[in-house]
């Protein structure tokens, strides 16, 4: 029985540890700010869930267990309404939603809005050389740097249209600034 | 291990570092005093770090359980009362440092001097 | 158990480590307190779990203290944004009288 | 060994999120980035077997310090504009204090070793002789209020005077009328009263981090705890129902009369206790005296003392948020 219960919890505690870093890797990887906050959200409530059921299992019959249910019910409040919280404040001070289809693909008119960002770190650069972050280089460091496959196919693809796109970007990069109320590119 | 065992102090050095840098280095009164929390924080660090000993288990006593070996509580209780008496001090000069935004509008050390020395 | 333990809390370190990562780089303000609040969440986790490898469940009071009052800070952030349109105004305003 | 491999993560850690509040200029980010390094700061003190310390940075450093820092930053500025200014004299100070600082650790003990000097003087004998002497199983309460009662008489009194030079410096602004009409509340930007899901959840949870609180204030003799916790914790619940109803009704809730009075109660409750068992023939906090049983009297001390420190955290905390928040809306 006691083998029993300790099998169970280990899978849950393992899964949900695997759990919480899949968000922490969705919080790295993911495009832009709001499907971040997606990736951090889910991840709070449901790998939460199964690291605190595993240990559940090896309190056995005293408090304990019911700590770990009252955090589990307060984590289960209070993470989803700090992330209202969160998007509400993003909202209210204007960050802009980049990527609106479902690849995850930025629009072309958005791309302006981050293209500010210098790759700053190596590994950053490293990380971001994919389908989905090559708006975080622009067109044409990401075509000096020749990152790999994706990148390099969109960043030809900006490349040919970067005469008209260069034009227009420091005025909507300025107004981006205006609205996030900061300037987005300095430490990134 | 010599220097893995060592490595809390080194830390405790670096912050001390960071902290005092921050405190010189930065003209802005509230960037100063983040400073000022992250060397109160390397303090701590210091003293919570000499209470650790190996195999034991906070100084909080278990019944039915023998022969327990227990951290020091000493460093614990002063570093307790020390954070509580940290953030009040530093809201206190939070509080100076509103007043003199309300005073001369700015917060920048540098400016305030050149305003008082045009006085 | 030992490891399985040790093993969830290293997972949890290092999403920690991930968090920390977006904090720094950003690239918005938000993606900072969004890191914030999510270094708070596994830290709940971490001292539960680390409560439990240590063999001392008694001590889940800290989880349960961190897991009640983490969100206060992002509360205290949107009020923050909320109220700074005001006072952007207020200040462009006294500008003007001088 | 598994506690050196958390540290090596945790204090890495600690090392680049201070590194990253020292080179931004954006004192939001710094404030944040800051909540991160009193979060580490939390589970390196849990790790290093300081339950009771690892508790009070958590609920400072989450409840009430980035509350602090936002509020004056919204009465003050978000940017910190410091000129490039040559750096290589403050550079070249942190950097010899530093190198002397490693220099002397060289020859420290290890972590962790039982050999150390710290654990061979005077922390044997609290821990030996607390069964005994005061039976409580929490030898950090028994060294914080028994043993050492003094010097938390001094801790006590040191932010009661901190409370009294914010008060001085930002409250007792001309008291605005503090009672507003309900459609004036509307179109007020201190509050969140529209945002509906926080304001149903946080007056929800309210209660329970007060009832928390309480537990942590009374449990404290046997578990992590006692008045320093368990007042930041109950102010941390006042906070939170500030913020969401705004200034004017978080002064309803607790009037600043109340919270002064706190304040100066809890600081002459813990006097009191010197004074009368001085008067029952023991010394200044010897509370042997107090009943006929010495034990059952440092049973009594405790509890009274630690309700003391309590009301003060308490008081000063909530009147600390306050003064702030009072500022803001002026």
């Amino acid at each position: 029985m006691d083998l029993l219960l300790d099998i169970a919890s280990a899978i849950l505690l393992l899964t949900g540890g695997f759990f919480v870093f899949v968000g922490g890797f969705g919080v790295m990887r993911m495009p832009e700010f709001f499907t971040r906050m997606h990736a951090a959200s889910l991840t709070d409530t449901g790998g939460a869930a199964l690291i605190l059921l595993g240990l559940m299992l090896q309190g056995g019959l005293t408090l304990v267990p019911f700590k770990l249910a009252a955090i589990f019910l307060f984590l289960f409040l209070t993470s989803p309404t700090a992330s209202y919280a969160l998007a509400n404040a993003a909202l209210l001070s204007g960050v802009s939603t980049a990527c609106r289809n479902e690849t995850g693909a930025p629009l072309p008119e958005n791309e302006v809005d981050s293209a500010d960002s210098k790759p700053a770190s190596k590994s950053v650069a490293k990380t971001s050389a994919s389908r989905t972050s090559g708006r975080k280089t622009t067109a044409k460091q990401a075509a000096e740097q020749a990152a790999p496959k994706a990148a390099a196919r969109k960043a030809s693809k900006k490349a040919a249209k970067k005469p008209a796109g260069k034009a227009a970007k420091k005025p909507a990069r300025k107004a981006a600034k205006k609205a996030a109320g900061k300037p987005a590119g300095k430490k990134s | 291990m010599a220097v893995l065992g060592l490595y809390n102090y080194f830390i405790f050095a670096v912050l001390l570092m960071i902290g005092l840098y921050c405190i010189l280095a930065r003209t802005n009164i509230i960037k100063s005093l983040i400073g000022l929390t992250i060397f109160q924080g390397a303090v701590f660090l210091l003293y919570i770090s000499t209470d650790k000993i190996d195999g034991g288990t906070a100084p909080i006593i278990q019944e039915g359980v023998e022969n327990q070996i227990f951290a020091n509580p000493l460093p614990q209780v002063l570093i307790l009362t020390a954070i509580v008496v940290g953030i009040s001090t530093t809201a206190l000069a939070l509080a100076v440092t509103v007043r003199i935004k309300e005073a001369y509008g700015t917060i920048e050390e540098d400016k305030i001097q050149e305003m008082d020395r045009e006085l | 158990m030992e490891w399985v333990y040790f093993g969830t809390s290293i997972a949890i370190l290092v999403t920690m480590v991930l968090a920390v990562v977006r904090g720094l780089i950003g690239p918005t303000i938000f993606d900072r307190v969004l890191a914030v609040n999510m270094f708070g969440t596994k830290t709940v986790l971490f001292l539960a779990v680390i409560s439990f490898l240590s063999g001392r469940p008694d001590f889940l009071d800290l989880a349960l203290a961190y897991a009640l009052i983490n969100f206060i800070g992002v509360l205290a952030v949107l009020l923050f944004f909320q109220s700074r349109g005001v006072r952007r105004d207020a200040e462009a305003e006294r500008e003007a009288d001088k | 060994m598994i506690t050196i491999v958390f540290s090596l993560f945790l204090l890495t850690m600690l090392v680049i999120v201070a590194v990253g509040i020292l080179r931004t200029d954006n004192l939001f980010t710094a404030v944040m980035l800051s909540g991160i390094f009193s979060l580490i700061m939390a589970a390196n003190f849990f790790i290093l077997d300081a339950a009771d310390v690892a508790l009070t940075e958590a609920v400072i450093g989450a409840g009430i310090s980035t509350v602090l820092f936002l509020g004056a930053l919204a009465l003050t500025a978000e940017y910190d504009r410091s000129p490039p200014v040559g750096t290589w004299v403050p550079l070249l100070t942190s950097s010899a204090l530093g190198g002397v600082i490693i220099f002397a650790t060289l020859q420290a003990p290890r972590l962790g070793d039982p050999n150390a000097v710290v654990h061979k003087h005077v922390a044997p004998w609290y821990l030996d002789r607390t069964p005994e002497l005061i039976d409580v199983p929490n030898v950090v309460t028994a060294v914080l209020a028994s043993f050492r009662g003094y010097d938390t008489l001094g801790e006590v009194f040191v932010v009661f005077i901190a409370c009294i030079g914010v008060m001085s410096l930002l409250g007792r602004v001309r008291p605005r009328r503090d009672s507003i009409e309900e459609d004036e509340f509307d179109k007020r930007t201190d509050n969140l009263r529209h945002h509906l899901i926080p304001r149903v959840v946080g007056k929800m949870l309210v209660p329970f981090i007060v009832l928390f609180g309480l537990y942590v204030q009374f449990h404290g003799d046997f578990g992590p705890g006692g008045g320093f916790q368990a007042g930041a914790l109950i102010a941390a619940g006042v906070i939170l129902y500030s913020l969401l109803e705004g200034g004017p009704r978080g002064r309803e809730l607790v009037p600043e009369w109340f919270s002064s009075l706190l304040v100066a109660l809890g600081a002459f409750t813990y006097t009191c206790v010197g004074v009368v068992s001085m008067a029952m023939g023991g010394r200044f906090l010897d509370y042997s005296v107090l009943s006929h049983d010495p034990v059952h009297g440092q049973h009594m001390g405790i509890l009274i003392i630690e309700a003391g420190v309590g009301m003060t955290v308490t008081g000063v905390m909530i009147t600390i948020f306050h003064a702030f928040s009072r500022r803001g809306i002026r």
